[in-house]
């Protein structure tokens, strides 16, 4: 049981960071610009499947850094020439103009490299177990991408309280009329942060690319989950999305582990069903089987008890 | 019995005080100004007294009923309507449907589903001789949001006082307006408030002392008078808090 | 009177309509148009009306659909005997009841609390849909025959015509029941609540309860076209749920048009026709679905109906014919530039053998084929950017009066 | 008619305002072509099995039958590829379309779902209107009620379905005493259900010394990562795993094991072609077990050679994925000729009880009592040695192991069929 609840929380952990990569990029772009934006797992997606180009072409490392580079260009222009262009019609239009963009980019994506499944690989080199622990290998670039996702964390901490732009974003965050009235040059602030939010994102992409499959439907598995956290951990609250991503993560991960279900809980009250009771259903439930449904349904309880998130200080 | 009763109310942010230990009273009929410089509180005292924002202590009584821990709306329905300093109307509908969606609660509508607005003859007369009181006539048919700024203006005020509640609150009616608009407006806002109560908030002293019987003055979160122009006129205080800063007449405003 | 008269010209457009496309594909189209017009119309009264932005209408739609196949499950097990046509009735009451609990917590707060507490409720529903088979069957859905239902007036509904006028019954009176409904205090405070919550609760109404009447009114709605599904299909699956099927829902009424009543119509009935005959012509119409919802969202932010109406000044200062020429002059190049487009993609598609487009062999692997596609699209464009500035100066003549700018709805 | 037709035109010009009529182009055969809808996947996260499955069909009609002369007499078979998204009400809404054009026989399979739904569909559409009936071939859909519970006298299954697929499978396992624990894991609907359950029931009655240590139901394509399973898989020691999975939830179980440095076998249905072989490839080497009746490596015979060549040659990209969909075709065609009519009711008759021996020369049997074609079927291993003809270009393949002749495929038949009376 050890063995498995320590795997279950470095699991977690890396899973937990990966969604940090993107949340802070939605929570970012939702603090300054009003718009959640349903597109940015599709950045995501964007990162892997241009790391997959890149890498057959000239190898994974270069693929690393470019990959996310054109996904934040992209995102630059996205925000430049469609968002900006939707912004007069009010926060819906926005909020339905990055959701039919993930639909499109879905759509291209299966246009340029078809539908399967990609044979997208971390480098050879990283090739091997880091460590083994009870039997189980723990592979070297799981290592990698906890290392990545937490040099990003620390990068970004570093650039949003030591730097005049993250100083001005901070200040944006809380106070998105203020900073225009400094005579900051807001779209283009907009733009740039829409552009680091999505190059995020699409390192993301290219770091989990290899390990959870690079196929046009990984932008949706993990679109919803992503504002799951944001909301849950507060909207506009980096502190938040970084507690609600890990709380995500290690939940699914630990709830898989358990195996628990609804049959034991019965069970440790004494009450028993026959078989073909009527809602057998939901006594045959196991704890792994709702693990996906867990966000969800902490997400719609705490909006409607506390809607401003864990850690939000602002509702919508 | 006071219209209007406020005790002790005090209102914070965090540790800032922004209203202390206010107290007032508005007879029926009164037509009450409040004054005060830019940042005294005035319209957080609306807004307590409308119910948008919660009181931090003390009571507000309406006929004689509290209502400070009421919603808005509850507030509303008791009879006791408001204006907004930045007019805030329904953009998207026509004056015509701003000005009848105003009326449905007072003529008793409710949230009906089963009424059909085109049929209910007496709603919308009173609609259209609302228009014509408020001179909208000829824009009747034109989105809220496409209206110029002072056809706005009265277009807020006809929401406020469609209602024909007994208290009338007017967060600064003429604001922004030019001589001669201001001057039309205060026609028109003693024309359809005739018979009620009525507390403006306003930084304008002509219009002030034209349209006042009674003044209070706040000033950094406390009421320093409540009384007669007249007196107010003549109060020491009021004079070294604030008439003593020179304000032109016109009303310069935020 | 006019207004009589329109409803009448409707019902008659609805008893004509199986007469000319009579072929079984026709009908089972025009079933299909129907449910879907009463859906969007009831999503309308959401975003449209009420200002709710909802990703996950397709629960009430999904719930009253199950509810009326268990309905006729009862029938064919002759446990009740419930009339067919009465079926969608209780597909609506099974819509109304859930958007009652759901709208009692969820209609609170508009904007992005309602829409990610929507799309949370929607997500966890079509995740316990496959879960909870004994009410929604798996991932193989649940099945009924409709036609143990008793006979009315002799009808057995076997054939699809017969199911159509009870379609095209329901859709007349959910049509109509919609309208009214907008007509009411209820509807018109909905209007309010949507441009101005805070103005609405000084006039005494509280901005949740009115966004929960149309919440559960759209949820009933919804029920209905769910009903009207089940009766069809004769089948729900977990696939009536799901997002995806929320997102057809926004798509259409966004892409006909929010503002005005109509749009949600005209919107169903193009995305029907796209759903049911475009895939039959190129796999990459989700493609094209996509970009002209992307394409609508930024440049007609009212939808197709949106567009129309703009030609209304226009139209009511007689200054139409001013446009004739330069909505030609554009619309050649433009169609042309689209088609080019088209042909290049679908020949990107294509690895072998020749490719027929709009009559003309194209083959996949010659560089021949691609310049040339890719010339025509070129000048096409070069001659797009010469006219637009026409209908530009054509448009603000046309429309002098109106103080509102002109819209560059047309550019592709 | 004359109605009908003009009604046709009319639906017609309506495409063509959206400019795509011309998309279009059906060769015109000098006799009336037989046409056959393909009612599968063709766009959406599904297509690349039904695109696939298509283009097989599509050559198979042409290679064997077109270019020799056509069927009854020289009419052409044409394959008319409909798109229903996997959906269930798109799949009805096809085969409406597939009435109006005609039609009278309905391949399908892709997808559990519309399979049955389809089944259901068409039995009700045949009951209703005696006068436009259609035959439905499903070469793919494995739930075993469909020739079950809910068999219909117009459905013939020519693919094994699961619990025949699981007998060979856990007779397979059975016999290789190195197994001892075995771990079930699934997709969360009633096919990953139903092979869990099916797994356990024949293991506990074939070997019962065998430990079932975890019986494990996940979301269907919903799960961003496996790790936290694969951890579970370790750490209960299974020496073996068996899954239903498909698609994308395939790759990601199966790579998922092999990173976690698990070396066991991983037994399934459903991990090979449309991208799944050449994305397992190293990894998946000698540890992918797949139970089917498709045939790859070593090849038969040469006409099948043959054929996959000419294949290749067209399809460069693709594969002979499913030539069971050749199996479908050929006894369709032998069944219209026995009955000298495309009516679907004769042709239904004349298929019952119909032995053939198939491209590769293996004899497959339609049994009359449940619709339910036998065939030999084979335990493969995915691996790069002794693999003459790979899948997605990768080196990899499929080379079947172990071969269970029909005969001991047979299980009884549950179906109580109803035939219509004329």
């Amino acid at each position: 049981m050890a063995d498995a609840l320590i795997f279950a929380t470095l699991n977690g952990l890396v899973t937990g960071m990966l969604l940090f990569m993107l949340a802070s990029g939605v929570t970012l772009i939702f603090s300054m610009m009003g718009v959640l934006n349903f597109a940015h797992a599709s950045f995501y997606m964007l990162g892997a499947y241009f790391a997959f180009a890149i890498s057959q072409q000239i190898g994974f490392w270069p693929a690393l850094l470019l990959a996310p580079m054109l996904v934040g260009v992209l995102g630059a222009l996205v925000e430049r020439y469609g968002l900006r262009q939707v912004h007069k019609s009010g926060q819906v239009a926005e909020l339905v103009f990055t959701f039919g963009l993930a639909f499109l980019i879905e759509e291209a994506v299966q246009l340029f490299w078809g539908r399967a499944t990609q044979d997208f690989r971390s480098p050879a080199a990283l090739d091997f177990a880091l460590f083994t622990l009870f039997g189980q290998d723990f592979p070297a670039w799981k290592g990698v991408m906890l290392c990545i996702s937490v040099s990003i964390f620390i990068g970004l901490y570093f650039v949003l309280t030591r730097t005049r732009t993250g100083i001005i974003i901070q200040a944006a965050i809380t106070h998105p009329q203020a900073v225009a009235n400094l005579g900051h040059n807001v779209p283009r602030l907009f733009m740039v942060v829409f552009g680091a939010g999505s190059a995020l994102a699409g390192l993301a992409g290219v770091i989990a690319g290899p390990v959870l499959t690079t196929f046009p439907g990984m932008a949706s598995v993990l679109g919803s989950i992503v504002f799951v956290i944001v909301v849950i951990g507060g909207l506009g609250s980096l502190t938040g999305a970084l507690v609600a991503s890990l709380l995500i993560g290690l939940l699914q991960s630990w709830a898989i582990a358990s195996g628990l279900g609804m049959a034991d809980l019965l069970a440790l009250l004494g009450v028993s069903f026959p078989p073909d009771h009527a809602l057998r259903d939901l006594w045959r439930l196991t704890l792994p089987q709702v693990a996906p449904l867990l966000p969800y349904l902490l997400l719609v309880l705490i909006l409607i008890f506390r809607p401003s998130g864990l850690f939000g200080k602002r509702e919508s | 019995m006071s219209v209007l009763q406020l005790d002790n109310v005090s209102k914070s942010f965090g540790n800032s005080a922004i209203l202390r230990n206010v107290h007032l009273r508005i007879e029926p009929g009164e037509r009450h100004a409040i004054i005060g410089p830019n940042g005294a509180g005035k319209s957080t005292l609306f807004h307590l007294i409308s119910g948008r924002q919660q009181v931090s202590a003390g009571r507000i009584l309406f006929k004689g009923e509290a209502i400070h821990t009421l919603p808005p709306h509850e507030i509303a329905r008791r009879g006791l309507a408001r204006s907004f300093q930045v007019s805030s109307l329904f953009a998207q509908l026509s004056v015509f449907e701003n000005l009848r969606c105003a009326l449905l609660w007072p003529l008793g509508y409710g949230y009906s589903f089963w009424h059909l607005l085109s049929r209910e003859k007496a709603l919308n007369a009173r609609t259209e001789s609302l228009l014509d009181e408020l001179g909208l006539w000829q824009r009747r048919d034109v989105p809220a949001g496409e209206l110029a700024y002072a056809e706005q203006r009265a277009l807020e005020l006809g929401l406020a006082i469609a209602s024909s509640a007994e208290l009338i609150l007017l967060d600064e009616p003429v604001a922004g307006m030019n001589a001669t608009e201001a001057r039309q407006a205060l026609a028109l806002i003693r024309r359809v408030t005739a018979g009620k109560t009525l507390v403006v908030v306003e930084h304008d002293m002509t219009v002030v002392f034209d349209i006042a019987d009674r003044i209070s003055v706040l000033v950094q979160g406390e009421l320093i008078a409540s009384d007669t122009p007249a007196a107010i006129r003549r109060n020491a205080r009021v004079q070294e808090a604030y008439l003593g800063v020179p304000v032109p007449a016109g009303g310069q405003h935020a | 009177m006019r207004a009589l008269v329109l409803w009448a010209g409707f019902a008659l457009v609805l008893m004509v309509l199986p007469l000319i496309f009579d072929s079984v594909l026709g009908v089972s189209i025009l079933n299909q148009m129907a449910i879907a017009i009463v859906f969007a119309l009831s999503y309308n009264l959401l975003l449209g009306q009420g200002g709710m932005l909802s990703f996950g209408h397709a629960v009430y739609f999904g719930l009253g659909g199950f509810l009326a196949v268990h309905a006729m499950l009862l029938t064919e097990t002759q446990t009740l005997a419930i009339p067919l046509v009465l079926i969608p009735l209780a597909g609506g009451l099974c819509g109304l009841c859930a958007a009652l609990f759901i709208g009692s917590f969820s209609t609170g707060r508009a904007g992005t609390v309602f829409a990610m507490i929507s799309l949370g409720v929607g997500e966890l529903l079509a995740a316990s849909s496959l879960i909870l088979v004994s009410f929604f069957g798996g991932e193989s859905g649940v099945s009924a025959d409709r036609t143990f239902a008793p006979p009315f007036f002799g009808v057995d509904f076997s054939q699809d015509v017969q199911v159509y006028f009870l379609a095209a019954a329901w859709l007349f009176v959910s049509v109509l029941g919609m309208y009214l409904f907008t007509r009411t205090p209820a509807g018109r405070l909905a209007n309010a609540v949507r441009d101005n919550p805070e103005r609405a609760r000084f006039l005494g109404y509280s901005a949740g309860r009115v966004r929960f009447i149309s919440f559960a009114v759209a949820g009933f709605f919804a029920g209905i076209a769910g009903g009207l599904f089940a009766v069809n299909y004769e089948i729900l699956t977990a696939g009536n749920l799901n997002a995806a099927s929320s997102g057809q829902v926004l798509l259409m009424a966004y892409i006909g048009g929010l503002g005005v009543f109509i749009g949600p119509i005209l919107g169903a009935v193009l995305l029907t026709l796209i759903n049911s005959l475009l895939n039959h012509y190129t796999t990459l119409w989700m493609l094209y679905l996509g970009l002209v919802f992307v394409l609508t969202v930024m440049f007609l932010p009212r939808g197709l109906t949106g567009l129309l109406m703009l030609h209304r000044v226009p139209w009511q200062q007689g200054r139409l014919g001013l446009l004739v020429r330069p909505y030609t002059l554009t619309a050649i190049p433009g169609a042309v530039l689209v088609l080019s487009l088209i042909g290049l993609l679908e020949l990107s598609q294509r690895e072998t053998g020749p490719f027929v487009y709009l009559g003309i062999p194209f083959a996949p692997g010659s560089a021949v084929s691609w310049l040339a596609l890719l010339a025509v699209a070129v000048i096409a464009f070069v001659a797009l950017r010469r006219t637009l500035p026409g209908l530009r100066a054509a448009w603000a003549e046309a429309s002098a009066q109106s103080p509102r700018s002109m819209h560059e709805g047309d550019a592709p | 008619m004359h109605l009908m037709s003009s009604a046709h035109r009319l639906l017609r010009r309506h495409t063509t305002a959206l400019g795509l009529c011309c998309l279009l182009a059906t060769p015109a055969g000098a006799q009336e072509p037989i046409r056959i809808a393909f009612i599968d996947p063709q766009s959406g996260t599904f297509a690349a099995t039904g695109e696939s499955a298509y283009k097989v069909l599509d050559f198979a009609a042409d290679y064997f039958f077109n270019s020799r002369g056509g069927v009854l007499g020289g009419r052409p078979l044409e394959i008319v590829a409909l798109d229903n998204k996997a959906s269930a009400a798109d799949s009805q809404l096809q085969l409406r379309r597939a009435i109006s054009d005609g039609m009278q026989v309905v391949f399908s399979g892709n997808g559990s779902a519309a399979a049955s739904a389809l089944s259901t569909a068409i039995a009700r559409h045949n009951n209703r209107n005696p006068e436009s009936q259609v035959l439905f071939i499903n070469y793919a859909a494995v739930d075993p009620v469909l020739t079950g519970a809910d068999c219909n006298f117009w459905h013939f299954r020519f693919d094994a379905h699961s619990d025949m697929k699981m007998e060979v499978m856990t007779d397979h396992i059975a016999a290789n005493p190195a197994i001892r624990r075995v771990y079930v894991i699934g997709q969360d609907y009633s096919f990953g259900k139903a092979v869990g359950d099916a797994a356990i029931r024949m293991l506990a009655a074939k070997r019962p010394e065998i430990q079932i240590v975890g019986n494990e139901l996940h979301p269907i394509g919903q799960v961003k990562d496996f790790t936290p399973y694969i951890s579970k898989i370790v750490a209960s020691g299974a020496d073996a795993v068996i899954t239903g999975n498909w698609g994308a939830d395939m790759v990601a179980l199966g790579r998922g094991i092999t990173d976690a440095g698990l070396d066991v076998p991983i037994y399934t249905f459903y991990a090979a072609y449309d991208g799944i072989t050449g994305t397992l490839g190293e990894s998946g080497k000698n540890r992918i077990h797949v139970v089917h009746n498709d045939r790859a490596n070593p090849v038969l015979n040469d006409v099948r050679r043959d054929f996959t060549l000419a294949f290749k040659a067209a399809n460069p990209a693709l594969d002979v994925t499913q030539p069971r969909l050749v199996n479908a075709l050929m006894m369709l065609v032998a069944a219209m000729e026995a009955a000298g009519t495309t009516d679907p009711h004769d042709v239904a008759l004349a298929m019952e009880d119909r032995r053939l021996t198939t491209m590769t020369g293996e004899e497959i049997w339609m049994r009359a009592d449940d619709h339910q074609l036998f065939a030999p079927l084979n335990v493969s291993v995915h691996t790069n040695e002794g693999v003459e003809f790979d899948s997605d270009n990768s080196g990899y393949g499929l080379v079947t192991r172990f071969t269970v002749p029909l005969e001991d495929t047979i299980a009884e038949s549950s179906c109580h069929m109803t035939r219509p009376t004329r």
